[in-house]
């Protein structure tokens, strides 16, 4: 048998988009092993901006954290004059990882491995032995080892949020989110930002079915019943989904008062669970309008895989890290306002357990990418049906529409030329 | 301290993991006083001194409502665990409580069968022996690690 | 260096069968990464029956249970009015699982991801908010989710045991079983199955390992000392070999009475074991001849992963369900019959102690396939020796012979078109 | 009940373990009385009220078939286990026996050096204090799991 | 989009060595999916020699061991007149694993499978039930399975080391290694070894890591620590490297004589830690120049994965053994010598608090591989730095170079045709 | 023996576990004499007969030693251990010590979050009373694996 032909053959009939545009996906997208590394290079490395940690999370001078740009290690530092810095967590040499550490202080960074120093910036500012020892060995004097990284990157803080990129090309991130989604981002992050702490999960399923999970505001009130049965969120409370103007980003919100439908009991949904009854510790629930517009409900996505969130009084920035085909760490950072007294801080950790891995009105979404990931094992040549709220990805009022994870697609094969 | 107040905390402990692993959730509030306090957090939050808990309530009704809410209202594939401790350390506290501190391997094992080593860590208590039998008026559930497998929906 | 040309030759070398026809098998045909997927589609959602429950499993109307075809996930009802049904465990909308547990109690079927309902026979019944909310969002009239699956089965069910394909094509079960091997499925199958329980076994190597075990006649003696120690099975025993027409299927029995041959003794095996002495207990071998022809033990296998199995009175099915390339789901479902006394049901426990993992006459099994798996890491263009019994694919009365195992690769050739 | 009691419980336990954890095989059967019952099932086959052991055996002589076959029939790769108890739960049963639960991890550790965590479960004894030291009268154990790793050769 | 386009790109891409020659690794040399089984292929079953083991390893006639050819099983045996043997731990008939134990007695080697028997060159001596029973079934007389191996391999014993190939036209082991390797191989087994004992090491890298490592003399007295402060190994120390003609096979030795040198404190190295202080218990470090000539360091290595140790009186071998593209098992056997009194022995086991998985100054080494393996995860296009002591790959005196290094290359680019 | 001595063994063990678990090595010595001897090993070593140690102190000088090593020498990713003990089994020594058999599994969680069963084994102790708490005299660590993941920093 000619195998090549074979192969060939198997991927051409793969690999095609459907002619149906953004409603159909088709589900080889989750599980071809040759599209995860593409992805990491024409999305993650490509023309985005990744969302790197919170300014707070470098509180003084002289600090690091690491983080990833896709599965790409990455450290982030401020140096002694407070400027912010972004570069690979390679060493020039031979590529080992230059801080082992989540976070710390740092004068200067000195690869374990041969001692080679760096600075903040990540430039290379010493070599050890480079002139050799009593003139034997050492570099050629010609020899650039600066020239071999580790890669800047390119840095913006937006609102106390630190972004990162690789791309020359991609607009400054202000543009890149566009005024609707920069303006709801500003709008959460009011004040300095106090961390709270933080967690993370790993999901059993590839990255984009997360990303399509948060985009889903039509999965919200039926997955999570405790959102629906405790009206935190149900899709006929107003609000409403916003798109930027390519797909990329998304807002879905609501108000925090309701309209006392009665449309999940009506259709008889078994989120609504009318006889659930009332919790015997409501405090759980309590909340305040700290932004004073009644909006209860704000989860704000940034392409590729950052997420902005407020649920009443708890504020969290999520990172979607892919750790390979079926795998994705989800990491939660959990924050509140310089100036929050003791009872605010409080309010926001009692609601924290709406949240992460145990959340109330979360725990669902790690599994449900799963749910789908093992789901369509046998289908790699069939697709999704994405078609609530037309083939469109307009901003619309009625949140009982697909058009933002619509959005994620149309984006997603702007990036990967698919 | 005297042995008979030493096995009465390591039978509350072997009480309220066979209680979990038996899947009696609705058991579980019991184990602790009215006003008792249930945490979950991570090492990492705690060197940090940061407060965020991954599960937090400050009275058995809070908890009681978390198990109404994982019968009723969640959704999680059908999974057990299996808790095996470490050696338990006990004082007299100050506040004439028990003050006990013990280490713990909790094995999760799916419906399909899929078994995983899914969490460590240490149990903080703050036990009152009032009453028939000693119960948590504090447990804290600090975790070794900063990342969970999917979800935690039974508690530890 | 080219690398294409590289990648191409290596597998021209790889893909070619050997000359030899059925007799030698290539090793890359277990560890070769591009093949697994292939051998899901044309084997497993292919021209095959796949058994895929008891029909005892789904005991009353409304019930369901979960099973595979290959890797693909299924679902078995039995409706409100007794009818058995199986379909893809895959939700039309976005792909998530239907049915999160083993077995259970249904009336319909609820997506927990969106709550799109379905009933038992896997058709699409209700699309939550498919209309919108007061007027908005919702899906397009002439939207068809319908249209994209669950794809549904094709059943039917035989002597108790429900099999199902993806295949219009393939031929009615009993025709594709054959005359020989469907009467004796009935043999086994004489009355209403009783559960008795199940487990499972995660073996460590590929599923075809597996299977060539099952059907190598040669291999029971002589691997299970325990068999011929005790004269459970011997070669030299009166039994036979039936295949049927293209190899597909097979039988291995033998009767329980023993010519009391010597010629395991004779030959110097290790398995004959001479002075092992008697059994404390022998209660363990304790049987009845409930099928009334003397024969104790048949094996019988059908193509591609079902196995039916009698040793005495210890009756169960295999369902082996590749999990990828190199591990292997063996699951078991032990039974006996409605109307078997206490007594009855206690001898058939205590024959359990020869089969599953623990099973004194089953226990190599599992390992055999991963010693084989780790023995050709370095072999693979190399290939294994089938000639026992010669070269052909006939029924035969001795079962010093791989006639059965030649028989696997007849049909895995036919199907993979190798 | 009384300490002392309990501790030979406790003691019985880590015998058993350490007996088989070490490969002492041979003493194991005589942690059971002559017609002491000794059967490996999973949670999955209790809840559902089925009867199918993975192991079962209706005396020591069955034990002591099984040992010997073990000894000198089948063919395992070399490996041991390690066993670590939760905390035992025992009570003096109607039947004059102590009735305890026991939970346990066991790590299967190959020969070839790969260790995984290979089994979880329960213990359900009955215990006869008769004698020199006390005797499993019943031993079941109830695996958390449906699946097994290639093959369970040597007891739990 | 044309996909196979799109691969053919990629890899052409991927697959170009730089330009720089010796000097620049492109990084996707550790984490190519194909690579992986190329490298088995033409170098560890290609023209090259592996260590299988210690002669004193088979120290009576009628024992075996198991050993690896990169990830191909052997077994070495030791017939009954004493002769060494090595062959594939693969059976003739289907493949399966011949050998089941690390070591072991043996008069022959029966395959656990159907038993047919192996004497202990390999040579397949029986056949179960080859005639068959009874006249029915068996093997047909002319079928020779013997000739389907395992493959036997070419077997040398140089200085009490077993080494073997499975390459016909390799030179024999003496001018493989060369007279300088061959000299200092001679030096360290100056008599016949007594075994002490042996363990392994999972590392988190791709194998060749760990060979840059071992042939890394820049590295040693900066990543570990303890060796500069105790000045165990400093570059500043009389010493040298020493690479065989084609850069194949190396040694790094130093003089235990020190020069009392400043240099690393003067450089400020982090491994120079002046107030470290003493130890308290400085018998860890007592020594005896039992080889005479001051050398108190030497690491030597063969191309491909072979090492041999000794650091004062410490003496190993250490088989580096590939487990998948980043995983690779480090497997140490240390040894004294024949005649060593107890004294010496526990000198020598005193000594062994400095190597293996715990050890004071090689601990760092494994997770070397791993911090490397991690930092270039987004780097595949990128190249690491190898210009220490210039381009070439001569012997020289100097330690702060990676010669050594660049001849691994030089003869991996050779085997690879890369 | 009284249940004393015994508490005070399993006392001792925990204390031990505890102070590794939480990383206060500098704590470590002190659980031993003077001339207390720590080794670990391997079971295959220790049935060929073979003496290599993985890790080998004949004094506490020498674990102060180790750990100063581990504070300001050495290199290794931040990790921490999580101990659970098997039963413990106790005897009086020919030599007036206590002899104690434990078995352990070691879970270890790594700074990034990964969890991995890690080490698993026994503890043979030869331990001393005198004073105000036991010591060991010697504790011998023989895991049962040959094989170790990347590194064996932190003392076990
Ligand atoms: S790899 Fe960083 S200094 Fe060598
Ligand atoms: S995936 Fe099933 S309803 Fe949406
Ligand atoms: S595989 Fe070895 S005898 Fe059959
Ligand atoms: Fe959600
Ligand atoms: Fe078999
Ligand atoms: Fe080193």
């Amino acid at each position: 048998m000619n195998i090549h032909e074979r192969t060939t053959h198997e991927r051409t009939i793969q690999r095609s988009w459907p002619s149906d545009g953004l409603t159909r996906i088709p589900y080889w997208i989750y599980s071809d092993r040759d599209l995860y590394e593409e992805e990491q290079a024409k999305i993650f490395r490509g023309d985005t901006w990744t969302f790197l940690c919170l300014e707070a999370e470098l509180p003084r001078p002289n600090t690091f954290r690491t983080a990833n740009l896709g599965d790409m290690p990455i450290v982030v530092t401020r140096d002694k004059d407070g400027a912010i810095h972004a570069f690979e967590n390679r060493c020039a040499h031979r590529g080992s990882l230059l801080c082992l550490k989540e976070r710390g202080e740092a004068r200067e960074i000195v690869c374990v491995y041969h001692n080679w120093t760096y600075d903040l910036e990540g430039k290379l500012t010493g070599v050890a032995f480079r002139r050799g020892i009593a003139g034997k060995g050492g570099m050629p004097a010609d020899c650039r080892p600066d020239s071999h990284g580790p890669r800047r990157l390119r840095v913006e803080i937006f609102a106390g949020l630190v972004f990162g990129t690789m791309s020359e090309r991609v607009a400054p991130i202000e543009p890149y989110l566009g005024p609707e989604i920069a303006a709801k981002v500003r709008r959460v992050m009011k004040a300095p930002a106090k961390l709270l702490g933080g967690y993370s999960q790993m999901l059993p399923g590839n990255w984009k079915l997360y990303m399509e999970n948060v985009k889903d505001s039509y999965h919200a009130s039926l997955l999570h019943m405790f959102f629906t049965t405790f009206r935190l969120n149900r899709l006929s409370q107003k609000g409403g989904l916003v798109i930027s103007e390519h797909g990329d980003h998304h807002i879905s919100y609501s108000y925090t008062a309701d309209v006392a439908g009665k449309e999940y009991e009506q259709a008889g949904m078994r989120s609504a669970n009318a006889d659930y009854g009332k919790l015997e510790a409501p405090e759980l629930l309590e909340s305040v309008d700290e932004f004073g517009d009644g909006v209860g409900l704000q989860i704000l996505s940034v392409f590729p895989g950052f997420v902005l969130q407020q649920i009443r009084n708890c504020l969290a920035v999520r990172r979607v890290v892919p750790q390979g085909l079926d795998r994705t760490e989800l990491a939660w950072t959990c924050f509140g306002f310089e100036g929050d007294d003791e009872e605010m801080t409080e309010l926001r950790l009692r609601q924290s357990n709406l949240i992460g891995p145990s959340g109330l009105i979360s725990m669902e979404d790690g599994a449900a990418t799963g749910f789908v990931q093992r789901g369509i094992r046998g289908a790699t040549d069939w697709e999704s049906v994405v078609e609530m709220g037309g083939n469109g990805t307009a901003s619309e009022e009625s949140r009982v529409s697909e058009a933002a994870v619509r959005g994620f697609w149309k984006s997603y094969r702007r990036h990967m030329k698919l | 301290m005297d042995i008979e107040r030493r096995l009465a905390v390591l039978d509350l402990n072997a009480r309220y993991a066979e209680a979990i692993d038996e899947g009696r959730l609705e058991e579980w509030p019991d184990f602790f006083t009215d006003d008792g306090r249930y945490r979950i957090t991570t090492a990492e939050n705690v060197e940090q001194g940061l407060p965020l808990p991954i599960v937090y309530a400050t009275s058995r009704a809070m908890l009681r409502d978390r198990v109404k809410a994982l019968r009723e209202a969640n959704i999680y594939e059908a999974q057990r665990y299996r808790h095996v401790l470490g050696p338990a350390r006990i004082e007299l506290g100050a506040d004439g409580m028990l003050h006990a501190r013990t280490g713990f391997m909790v094995a999760r094992i799916m419906h399909t069968g899929e078994t995983a080593l899914f969490a460590t860590g240490t149990y903080r208590d703050r036990i009152v022996e009032a009453g028939d039998a000693p119960r948590f008026a504090e447990r804290t559930v600090i975790l070794d690690s900063r990342q969970i497998d999917t979800l935690l929906a039974i508690p530890l």
